[in-house]
C-alpha cells in the first residue's frame, strides 16, 4: 500500500479508526559510517539530507540531532516566506528557495501550507521610497516580483494599517505578492519524512561532541552514541554555529542573538498579509489559526538563552499597537525566542572551510527560515561537489576580502543585522 | 534690549491647572527660563582634579564623584562630568582650565522642577529608578519616558528634570499625560 | 435599582458576593442578574445556563470547566462597539458590573444551533495534524485560494476589534524587595513574615480579592472563617508597609529579578465608577530582590468520553462556585475522583442540598461516610451524555451503572502551577522536576533569591501549605510568624494514578478548546511524534489560549505511556511568558501612535508651522520640506520657487538639527586626525574644514565640517541623521581604543539654533546683521569662522555652504534663536528673502553634487562618491585597514555619476535602474546601477537630473544611458551621464 | 535584566546599548596588520561566541554614556562584573581573570 498522504487515505484511515498511519519517519540506531553526515536536525539540515538524496541519489546519510527533530529555529520563528533582497548576492539565493517554496507541498507529500499572501515593508519618507524601488526594481532583474504601492494601496490591502499613522505617517509600501507564510513545523516534518523516505538516517538524541580531523580533513564525529565516521560532513546548526564549529577548532564570523517573537490568542481573520512597519522595525502576520504572529528586532546582546528581556517586549508592543492600533485589545498569548547566528553583514555564509570534507551552513541572521528549502537544495549541491550560482558570493572569507553583502548597510557590527 | 527668549515647552505647556481638577494638585511643575547651565566633562584622569577646581571657585562639595554626591548647582550626569547651573561658561572654563571641557548648555538643556504628594507615583511611571533608595542631593542620568534625562533629588518631594530642548516639547505633553490622574499645577 | 429578577441556581446563602448589589447584565442578549462580586462564569450559572461557548476544531458545545484563569471553554466577548471590543474573555475571570454585554463567540447561527458543529460530524477524518495530509489537489493556487480562506474563516475565536482602542494604559516601575506572586495565604502567610522584618513587599494576585481557596472552602483558622483571618493578615501586611496588588497577573519572569505584571484597573467597573484619567490596566515592570512563588495549584480532569459536556467541571471548580459565590451547579451531582480531595466538593455539595454520588477510581479508599453522600469504590466516569448539558453518566470498572446527573465534577488530581519557575529555567539548569508520588511537576531546586510557597511546592494541606509559608519566609530573611491553627480541615490525599479511563478515545478531550483527544496523542506517538515538543506541535495540545494548563501533563503522561517511556522521562514542554494571555495594549503603555517616539524640534518649529511650512520626518526631528506660498501649485512648485529665489537672490534655511559636537583638548586635533580620513593637525584657528568619516569596516559613515574655534577647541558639525551614531562612534573610539587621548566632547546640538543664509546677497544680509563684523570675502573667506556676539549672545559665523551658493552659516543659543530667525527675516526683506525646506535644499544640492543619506547609505566607498582624494596618506585613521581590502579597489564598484534628463519634462524615477540600452535585456547581468537622488527639475538644467551610481562611471560622462523602472511600469526614461558636479564645478560662487 | 555599571550602578538594560563581543582589541594606530589578518579580523569579525561566560560592549546610552565591557553568562545571563572600557584592554590581567574565571 502506498504510504502517500491525501484526501482519499484520509479518508480510508478515518473509517478504520486510523489504525494505518505508520511512523512519519524511522528511529534507527546510527551506524559505524556513512558517506555524508549532516549536524544538524532542523529545517536546512533536513532539507540538506532531503535533497542530497532526491537530487544527487546521496542516501547513505545521516543527520544527527542534539535533541528533537525541528527544534531550533525551524520551530520557532514568525513563519515568514520572501525573496525581497537587495543584492545579487542575496536575491538569486532567496529567489532560487521562493521557488522552491512554490512547489513544495506537492514535491514533500506534505502539506506545509505555504501561503503566498504577500508582503508588504512600508515606507515612511521620499527618500524611502527610492530606496524600496530600487530594491522592487532589482528583485525584478532577479526573477522575482515587486510592485510599488502608495499610501492609498497600503490602506487597500490592509485596510487595519494605520497608513495616517500621526508619528510616522506611511507614504506606500514595497509589496511583493509571492512572498507570505508557511506552517513552520511542517516544513521541518515533511523534510524529515521525505529524506527518511529516501534511506536517510535521522538521529535524534545524538550530540556531537567531536569533530574527528586527521592532516587537515575530517574522518567523522565523535557523538552522545559513539564514533559515527563520513569523509563528509556538513555542519548546518544555526544558533550553534560556534559550537559546533569549535570542536574543529574553527573561529567564525559569528555572534548569538536572541529574536524575540509573538503570538496572540485565535481571532477572526483582521490582516491578510505579511506587513512591515519600517519606524519601528515591526513585523506581524495572522496565521491560519488566527493568531497574529509579530516581532520586531533582536534584543542585542549576546545569548544562548532562548528567551529575551522585557525592554524590547514593550518597544515590540509599542511598535504594533503604533501600526495596527486595533490590535491594542487583542491578548497576547506566548512569547519565545530563537538564537540567532549573526554575521557580520547580516547575511549567510554556505561555503567549504579551510577543513577539507567540512561544509559549513550558517550565519542565517533572521533570514533562516524561508531559506529552508533554497539551502538545503544549495548546500547539498556544494556538498555533492556541484556548487551552484545561488550561493557564489555567500563566501565564508568575504570578511577578509570586502565582498560582503550588506542589505542594510549597518556595518561590520553583528547585532545591527 | 534683549532678544525674547523662546519657550521649548510648546503651546501646550500653559500655566494652571491640568488633568484631575478635584481637591488639591498631586504635581507641581515648573519651568526654569534663562537658567545658565554649563557642562563640564574632566578630560581622561583628571576628575579630581577638575572637582578641587571647582570647590575652590565655586565652594560646589562633590565628593569624590558618585552620583550621589551632587550638589543643587552641580549635578552629576556621569564621570567627571557635570551640569552647574548659575555660572557662565567664561567664568567656569576660567576655573577649569585645561583640566575639562566647559560648554554652555543654558540653551540645550531645559529644567523642569517638580514636586508634590503624587511625585513618587508620578515618577513611577516615567524613571526605571527607584526614587525610594535615593539620597536628597543625588542625581541619576536615566531616562523620562525614553527620553534621556537627568534626574536631580531637591528634596523629599522635589526633582529637577534636566532634558535636551528639542525634546521638551515631548516631555511637557507626555509630563501632562503621566500627572492628569494627580491633577497637575503649573507654576 | 431593578427588581429582582431570580437566580434559580443561587443557594440563599453562602458565599462572599454582595447579595446587597444585584447586577443587571447580557449574555446574548439575554438579560440576566448576579451579585456584585460575581464573575460572569458564576452568574450566569447562578441563572442555570449550562452552555457558554463553542470548541475551537468541532464546534461541541461547552460550558464550564474551571473557575479561574485556567479556563479554556468559555470564552465570552465584551462589547462596547466595534473598537472597544474585547474578544476571549474567560467567564471565570470577568466581573459582572450593571450593564455589561457580553456574547459568545465562534458559532453561525445560534449559540445552541451552530452551523459549524457539522465539523464534529466528520470528527473522525480530522484527527490531529490532518491539514499536512490532505489539501495538495490543485496545487498551491488551489490551497491559497480555495482551501485555505475556508480554514482561516472557520478558525480564530472572537471577532477582532476594528479600530484603535479607545482606553489608556500606563507603565509603572515597580520596586520591592520581594515579590510575592500569589496572594492566598500561603503567599500572604509568607508576604506578612518577610514585610514583619521590614522588607518591602509586593503580593501579586491574578483574582479580583487576596485569600485564595481559604476565602470560601469553609476551613477555619484560630476559630475564625477563612475570609476574616485573610482579611486582618491583609491589614497587618499593609500596616506593615506592604503592597497588595489583587487583579494583578505577574506574567513572566525575566533577568535579575525582573517581572512583568498586568494590574487590571477598570475591567470590573462601570464607566461612572472609573476614575477619569486613569489607566485600564497597568503594566507593573517589577524589580525585587527575592521573590515568592505561591502561585498554587491547577487541578486536572481525566480522559473519559463526554468529559467535554457542559455540565461536566472541575471539582475545585464545582466547589468554587459553591463556597465562592453561593451557586450550586447541580441538584444530581456525580463525583469523579482519584484522592481524597473529591470528599470535601461532595460534602460541600452535599451540605447544600444536592443528591451527590461520588465515583471513587480507588477500590482501596479508606471508607468515608458523609451524610447523603452515596460512594461507590473502584470506577470511573466511562462517558458522559447530554449535548447541551450533562444529564447522564455511565461508571465503569469494578462495577458498572448509569446515573441520572445533572453535573458531573471532576478530581482528576492537581497540577502545582510551576509555569513561571520555569520561564528562567537556565539560571537553575533545571526544568521543573516529576514527582512520581504526587503525580506532578513540582518546581525545581530554586536559586538563593526565590522560594516556593503553598500547593506550588506540592503540599495538599492547608496546614502542609502553612509550613511551607513559613519556611519560605526563612528563606528570604522574614521573621518568624505563628501559624494559625486550621481546624474544619478538608481531607487530602495523594491521587491515584489515572490519566485517562479505559476505552478512552476519540471523545476524551484532554486540551478543551483545541479539542486534542486522547486519540490523538495516541496517534502521535504511533506516528513517530515522540518528543513532547512533538506532540504538542502535531496535536496542538497545549496551545490554545488556556495554554494547556488542565491539559498538558496529562496529555504527557499519556504520552510516556503511548511510548512506554517513564513521565520524568518525557518531561513537560517549556512554558513562555504570559502565564495567562494579557492585552497587547497595556504592554505598550503610553507608547503608541502619535506618542510612539518624541518628536525633536527645531527652536524655529512654530514659525515654520504658522509660515506655510509641510514638516517631514527625519529621524524623531520634523523639518521643513517645503513652504506654501499662494499661488504654489504643488511641493515641486514651491521647491523650485525656493530655489530660484535662492540662487537668484536669497534664501534662509534652517540647519538646526544637524549635529553638534563641542571638542576640547590638547589631543583634540589628534583625535580628529583619527577618525576623519583627511588631515587636521593643520587646520588654522578661525577656519573649518569638510570631513569624511568611516566605519571601522572602511566604508563612508558621515561627512561634515568641523571648525577650530581655539588652540584646543573644535566644533564639529554630522548629518542629522548620524548625529547620534557620530557621538557614540566617538565615544566608543576614545573610550575602548584610545583611553589617554587628552580630549573631551560632549553634544551641543541642542544648544544652538543655527540657519543658513544662502544666494548673492547673503553676505549683505549678513553685514546687516553684524554691522561690526568684517564679513567681506578677506574678513571672512570660504571655509573662514569667526566667533562673535548678537544682542550679547554668542554668535559663530561660518563660511560654508552646501547649496552651493555663496552661503554662510549662523549659530547663535537656542533660546534666541528664533528672535534672530525674525531678524535675519527683517534684515533680508529688501533681498525678498526667501525659506527654503529640503526639498529645495535637495535640488540644491544634487546640482551640486553634494552627497546625502541617499547616496551614503553605508555600502559606499569614498572612491565611491569621488572622495577619494580626501585620504591623507601620512596618517592611520579609523577604517583605513578595511578599506584596503580587495573589494574596495573592484574595477566594477558603481561609482557616482550626474544624470540629465533628455528633454524636459521627462521624469527621473529615484531608485531606477540604469541600462545602456533601451532594449534590453533588462536583468542584474546587465545593469549598470542605479539612482539615489532626484531633482524632478533643476532650474539649473530646466529639467530632471539626478545622482547615480554606476559601473565605470567616468567613461559613460556624454554618453546616452536609461533609467528603467520596472516598480514603475516599466518605465524608461533616456538620459544623459554627466560629471555629478552641474553647478559651479570650479567653486566660484562659494568662494566669490 | 540589570546590568552593572561601574558609575551609575544596576541599572535596567533598556538604558545601554549592547554592541558586540569584545574579544579583541583594536589593533594598534599605524600597525604592520593587514586587514586579512587575525588582528583586524578578530577585532571586526572573529568571534569564539562562547556558551558561557563572555565580555561584551555595552553603552550605557541613556545614562553616564559611558561605554563599558560587561563580563556576562550567555547561557544563564547572569551579569558578573563590568569595567569601564577605557580600563579594560589596558587591564589585561582583568581580562584574562575573567577569561580564568569561566
Amino acid at each position: 500500500m502506498s504510504d502517500r498522504y491525501g484526501f482519499w487515505r484520509l479518508l480510508r484511515e478515518g473509517l478504520r479508526g486510523h489504525t494505518g498511519w505508520g511512523p512519519a519517519w524511522r528511529d534507527p540506531e546510527p551506524k559505524a559510517e556513512y558517506d555524508v553526515i549532516i549536524i544538524g536536525g532542523g529545517g536546512h539540515g533536513l532539507a540538506t539530507a532531503y535533497y542530497l538524496a532526491k537530487v544527487h541519489g546521496i542516501t547513505n546519510v545521516a543527520v544527527l540531532e542534539k535533541g528533537y527533530l525541528g527544534g531550533g529555529n525551524v520551530g520557532r520563528n514568525t513563519t515568514i516566506v520572501r525573496s525581497n533582497y537587495l543584492h545579487t548576492g542575496n536575491e538569486l539565493f532567496y529567489e532560487k528557495s521562493l521557488q522552491l517554496w512554490e512547489g513544495l507541498s506537492g514535491d514533500l507529500d506534505y502539506n506545509v501550507m505555504f501561503s503566498p499572501r504577500s508582503i508588504i515593508n512600508c515606507f515612511h519618507t521620499d527618500g524611502q521610497r527610492d530606496a524600496e524601488a530600487r530594491r522592487g526594481n532589482q528583485m525584478i532583474l532577479h526573477g522575482a516580483d515587486a510592485v510599488l504601492l502608495d499610501k492609498e494601496g497600503v490602506r487597500r490591502e490592509a485596510p487595519l494599517i494605520d497608513v495616517d499613522n500621526p508619528r510616522f505617517p506611511i507614504y506606500g509600501g514595497l509589496m511583493q505578492k509571492r512572498a507570505g507564510t508557511a506552517r513552520h513545523d511542517a516544513v521541518a516534518w515533511g523534510f524529515a519524512r521525505g529524506a527518511d523516505k529516501r534511506g536517510v538516517d535521522l538521529i535524534q538524541n545524538c550530540e556531537v561532541t567531536g569533530i574527528d580531523v586527521e592532516d587537515g580533513r575530517v574522518t567523522g564525529v565523535q557523538t552522545s552514541r559513539g564514533p559515527i565516521k563520513a569523509k563528509k560532513i556538513g555542519m548546518a546548526v544555526a544558533g550553534n554555529t560556534s559550537r559546533v564549529g569549535a570542536l574543529a577548532g574553527l573561529r567564525l564570523p559569528i555572534e548569538s542573538h536572541v529574536l524575540q517573537a509573538f503570538v496572540s490568542e485565535g481571532i477572526k481573520p483582521m490582516l491578510h498579509n505579511v506587513i512591515t512597519f519600517g519606524a519601528g522595525h515591526f513585523y506581524i502576520s495572522q496565521s491560519d489559526k488566527g493568531g497574529l504572529v509579530f516581532g520586531a528586532s533582536l534584543d542585542g546582546y549576546n545569548t544562548y538563552a532562548q528567551r529575551g528581556n522585557l525592554p524590547l517586549i514593550e518597544h515590540v508592543m509599542e511598535a504594533g499597537v503604533s501600526f495596527v492600533p486595533a490590535m491594542s485589545k487583542v491578548r497576547l498569548l506566548r512569547s519565545w525566542g530563537g538564537v540567532m547566528d549573526m554575521s557580520p553583514d547580516g547575511s549567510p555564509i554556505i561555503d567549504k572551510t579551510p577543513i577539507e570534507g567540512l561544509y559549513l551552513n550558517a550565519g542565517w541572521c533572521y533570514g533562516g527560515f524561508k531559506a529552508t528549502p533554497g539551502s538545503g537544495w544549495c548546500f547539498s549541491h556544494l556538498i555533492a561537489d556541484k556548487p551552484t550560482h545561488h550561493i557564489a558570493q555567500m563566501r565564508l572569507d568575504r570578511f577578509k576580502t570586502g565582498r560582503v553583502i550588506d542589505e542594510l548597510g549597518a556595518g561590520a557590527q553583528h547585532n545591527l543585522h | 534690549m534683549s532678544p525674547v527668549l523662546k519657550n521649548p515647552l510648546g503651546a501646550k505647556w500653559t500655566a494652571g491647572r491640568h488633568g484631575k481638577a478635584e481637591g488639591g494638585p498631586g504635581v507641581l511643575a515648573s519651568h526654569t527660563a534663562g537658567l545658565t547651565i554649563v557642562e563640564v566633562a574632566a578630560l581622561p584622569g583628571q576628575a579630581q582634579a577638575m572637582r578641587a577646581a571647582l570647590k575652590a571657585a565655586f565652594g560646589m562639595d562633590l565628593g569624590a564623584g558618585s552620583p550621589a554626591e551632587g550638589a543643587e548647582n552641580a549635578v552629576c550626569t556621569g564621570p567627571g562630568q557635570y551640569l552647574l547651573t548659575g555660572h557662565d561658561v567664561a567664568t567656569v572654563k576660567a576655573a577649569v582650565g585645561d583640566l575639562a571641557l566647559a560648554v554652555d548648555q543654558s540653551s540645550g538643556r531645559v529644567r523642569l522642577t517638580i514636586s508634590g504628594p503624587a511625585i513618587a507615583a508620578l515618577l513611577a511611571k516615567t524613571c526605571p529608578l527607584d526614587l525610594a533608595t535615593w539620597p536628597v542631593g543625588a542625581a541619576h542620568a536615566s531616562h523620562f519616558l525614553h527620553i534621556a534625562c537627568t534626574y536631580f533629588r531637591r528634596g523629599d518631594a522635589e526633582f529637577d528634570l534636566y532634558v535636551g530642548r528639542s525634546f521638551a516639547q515631548s516631555v511637557g505633553k507626555w509630563l501632562l499625560d503621566a500627572s492628569a490622574e494627580f491633577g497637575l499645577e503649573i507654576a | 435599582m431593578s427588581a429582582r429578577l431570580p437566580q434559580p441556581n443561587r443557594l440563599d446563602h453562602g458565599g462572599i458576593i454582595n447579595r446587597d448589589r444585584p447586577v443587571t447584565f447580557t449574555f446574548d442578549r439575554r438579560v440576566y442578574q448576579g451579585f456584585e462580586g460575581d464573575s460572569l462564569a458564576s452568574a450566569l450559572l447562578a441563572n442555570g445556563v449550562k452552555l457558554f461557548g463553542r470548541s475551537f476544531k468541532y464546534h461541541r458545545p461547552r460550558g464550564i470547566l474551571g473557575a479561574g484563569p485556567e479556563e479554556p471553554n468559555a470564552l465570552v466577548e465584551v462589547d462596547r462597539g466595534p473598537a472597544d471590543r474585547d474578544p476571549n474573555h474567560r467567564a471565570t475571570m470577568l466581573e459582572i458590573y450593571e450593564g455589561l454585554e457580553t456574547f459568545s463567540q465562534n458559532h453561525i447561527g445560534p449559540l445552541n444551533m451552530d452551523l459549524m458543529e457539522v465539523n464534529d460530524l466528520f470528527s473522525r477524518f480530522l484527527p490531529a495534524g490532518f491539514y499536512y495530509k490532505t489539501f495538495f489537489f490543485g496545487g498551491l493556487q488551489a490551497w491559497y485560494r480555495l482551501y485555505e480562506p475556508i480554514i482561516r474563516r472557520a478558525a480564530g475565536l472572537g471577532r477582532p476589534p476594528l479600530a484603535a482602542d479607545p482606553h489608556h494604559y500606563d507603565k509603572i516601575y515597580t520596586h520591592a524587595d520581594t515579590l510575592v506572586v500569589g496572594g492566598g495565604i500561603a503567599g500572604l502567610t509568607t508576604a506578612l513574615s518577610l514585610a514583619k522584618a521590614g522588607q518591602s513587599v509586593v503580593v501579586c494576585e491574578e483574582r479580583d480579592r487576596m485569600g485564595g481557596s481559604a476565602l470560601w472552602q469553609g476551613e477555619t483558622f484560630n476559630g475564625e472563617t477563612g475570609a476574616a483571618y485573610i482579611a486582618h493578615m491583609c491589614r497587618e501586611i499593609e500596616a506593615a508597609g506592604g503592597r497588595l496588588l489583587p487583579r494583578t497577573t505577574v506574567f513572566g519572569v525575566y533577568d535579575a529579578g525582573t517581572f512583568g505584571a498586568v494590574e487590571r484597573c477598570h475591567d470590573h467597573l462601570t464607566k461612572a465608577d472609573r476614575a477619569p484619567h486613569t489607566a485600564r490596566m497597568k503594566y507593573h515592570r517589577i524589580q525585587a530582590k527575592a521573590v515568592v512563588y505561591a502561585t498554587g495549584a491547577i487541578e486536572r480532569s481525566v480522559g473519559f468520553n463526554g468529559n467535554d459536556r457542559p455540565g461536566v467541571m472541575l471539582a475545585s471548580a464545582g466547589h468554587t462556585f459553591l463556597g465562592k459565590y453561593g451557586v450550586r451547579v447541580g441538584e444530581r451531582v456525580s463525583l469523579f475522583t482519584t484522592h481524597d480531595g473529591g470528599y470535601g466538593t461532595a460534602a460541600a455539595f452535599s451540605a447544600a442540598g444536592a443528591e451527590v454520588t461520588v465515583l471513587d477510581a480507588r477500590t482501596d479508599a479508606a471508607d468515608v461516610s458523609i451524610d447523603g453522600v452515596r460512594v461507590i469504590k473502584g470506577v470511573y466516569a466511562g462517558q458522559a451524555h447530554g449535548r447541551m448539558g450533562v444529564r447522564r453518566v455511565d461508571y465503569d470498572g469494578a462495577s458498572s451503572g448509569s446515573l441520572d446527573a445533572d453535573a458531573l465534577l471532576v478530581a482528576g488530581g492537581w497540577n502545582p502551577a510551576v509555569h513561571l519557575t520555569s520561564h528562567t529555567t537556565d539560571r537553575r539548569q533545571s526544568k521543573p522536576v516529576y514527582d512520581a508520588e504526587l503525580l506532578a511537576f513540582v518546581p525545581p531546586e530554586l536559586v538563593d533569591q526565590e522560594a516556593a510557597a503553598g500547593s506550588v511546592t506540592g503540599a495538599m494541606s492547608t496546614a502542609d501549605c502553612l509550613a511551607t509559608a513559613q519556611a519560605a519566609g526563612k528563606k528570604l530573611g522574614g521573621k518568624k510568624i505563628e501559624l494559625p491553627t486550621v481546624d474544619q480541615a478538608l481531607p487530602v490525599s495523594k491521587p491515584m494514578e489515572m490519566w485517562a479511563v479505559p476505552g478512552a478515545g476519540d471523545a476524551a478531550f484532554l486540551d478543551m478548546q483545541n479539542d486534542a483527544t486522547v486519540k490523538d496523542v495516541k496517534l502521535a506517538a504511533q506516528e513517530g511524534f515522540k518528543s513532547v515538543e512533538h506532540m504538542k506541535r502535531y496535536t496542538t495540545l497545549g496551545m490554545a489560549t488556556d495554554q494547556g494548563k488542565t491539559a498538558n501533563v496529562t496529555g504527557l503522561a499519556l504520552l510516556a505511556a503511548a511510548t512506554g517511556r517513564d513521565i520524568a522521562q518525557v518531561g513537560t514542554t517549556t512554558f513562555r511568558p504570559p502565564y495567562t494571555p494579557i492585552p497587547i495594549g497595556v504592554l505598550a503603555g503610553h507608547h503608541r501612535q502619535r506618542d510612539y517616539a518624541p518628536f525633536r524640534y527645531s527652536p524655529v518649529h512654530a514659525w515654520a508651522e504658522d509660515n506655510g511650512a509641510t514638516f517631514m520626518e527625519a529621524g524623531l526631528w520634523m523639518r521643513p520640506a517645503y513652504y506654501t506660498a499662494p499661488g504654489d501649485k504643488d511641493w515641486l512648485d514651491s521647491a523650485v520657487r525656493e530655489t530660484r529665489a535662492t540662487r537668484g537672490s536669497l534664501g534662509i534655511t534652517d540647519v538646526s538639527t544637524l549635529g553638534k559636537i563641542d571638542i576640547q583638548g590638547p589631543d583634540a586635533a589628534e583625535f580628529l586626525n583619527r577618525l576623519y580620513t583627511n588631515g587636521w593637525k593643520t587646520l588654522p584657528v578661525g577656519k573649518a574644514r569638510y570631513g569624511l568619516m568611516l566605519r571601522e569596516d572602511g566604508l563612508v559613515f558621515d561627512d561634515g565640517t568641523t571648525s577650530r574655534l581655539g588652540e584646543n577647541h573644535y566644533y564639529m558639525t554630522t548629518t542629522t541623521a548620524h548625529a547620534a551614531a557620530v557621538m557614540t562612534h566617538m565615544e566608543f573610539m576614545h573610550q575602548s581604543a584610545w583611553p589617554d587621548l587628552a580630549v573631551a566632547f560632549a553634544s551641543v546640538t541642542d544648544q544652538w539654533g543655527a540657519l543658513a543664509l544662502a544666494g548673492p546677497n547673503a553676505r549683505a544680509c549678513l553685514a546687516k546683521l553684524f554691522p561690526e563684523v568684517d564679513v567681506s570675502n578677506d574678513g571672512l573667506p570660504f571655509m573662514g569662522v569667526i566667533e562673535t556676539q548678537w544682542q550679547g549672545y554668542t554668535a559663530r559665523l561660518f563660511r560654508i555652504s552646501f547649496s552651493g551658493e555663496l552661503a554662510y552659516e549662523v549659530a547663535v543659543p537656542a533660546d534666541i534663536f528664533d528672535a534672530f530667525w525674525q531678524a535675519a527675516l527683517q534684515a533680508g526683506a529688501e533681498w525678498k528673502i526667501t525659506p527654503y525646506g529640503l526639498e529645495a535644499l535637495n535640488i540644491m544640492r544634487i546640482e551640486k553634487g553634494h552627497v546625502t543619506g541617499a547616496e551614503l547609505d553605508g555600502r559606499v566607498s569614498m572612491d565611491d562618491v569621488g572622495l577619494g582624494k580626501m585620504v591623507s596618506s601620512k596618517k592611520d585613521f579609523v577604517g583605513r585597514a578595511m578599506s584596503e581590502r580587495e573589494a574596495f579597489s573592484d574595477p566594477d564598484r558603481a561609482k557616482m555619476v550626474g544624470l540629465v534628463a533628455a528633454k524636459p519634462g521627462d521624469k527621473i524615477i529615484g531608485g531606477g535602474i540604469v541600462f545602456d540600452s533601451a532594449e534590453g535585456p533588462f536583468d542584474y547581468t546587465t545593469m549598470l546601477g542605479y539612482v539615489t537622488s532626484v531633482a524632478q527639475y533643476s532650474p539649473l538644467k530646466d529639467r530632471a537630473i539626478a545622482l547615480a551610481f554606476i559601473k565605470n562611471a567616468a567613461d559613460w560622462h556624454g554618453k546616452t544611458l536609461y533609467v528603467v523602472s520596472h516598480v514603475h511600469g516599466k518605465s524608461i526614461m533616456e538620459v544623459r551621464a554627466e560629471s555629478p558636479h552641474f553647478y559651479d564645478p570650479n567653486n566660484e560662487k562659494v568662494m566669490a | 535584566m540589570l546590568i552593572f555599571c561601574p558609575h551609575c550602578g544596576m541599572r535596567p538594560s533598556e538604558e545601554f546599548t549592547p554592541k558586540g563581543l569584545a574579544e579583541a582589541p583594536r589593533p594598534a594606530l599605524g600597525g604592520d596588520d593587514r586587514p586579512e589578518d587575525d588582528a583586524w579580523q578578530d577585532y571586526l569579525h572573529t568571534r569564539t561566541n562562547k556558551a558561557g561566560q563572555t565580555n561584551e560592549y555595552f553603552h550605557h546610552s541613556l545614562g553616564c554614556r559611558r561605554w563599558i565591557v560587561v563580563h556576562r553568562n550567555t547561557l544563564t545571563h547572569e551579569v558578573t562584573g563590568s569595567t569601564m572600557a577605557s580600563e579594560f584592554w589596558q587591564n589585561q590581567q582583568q581580562a584574562q581573570d575573567w577569561e580564568a574565571g569561566q
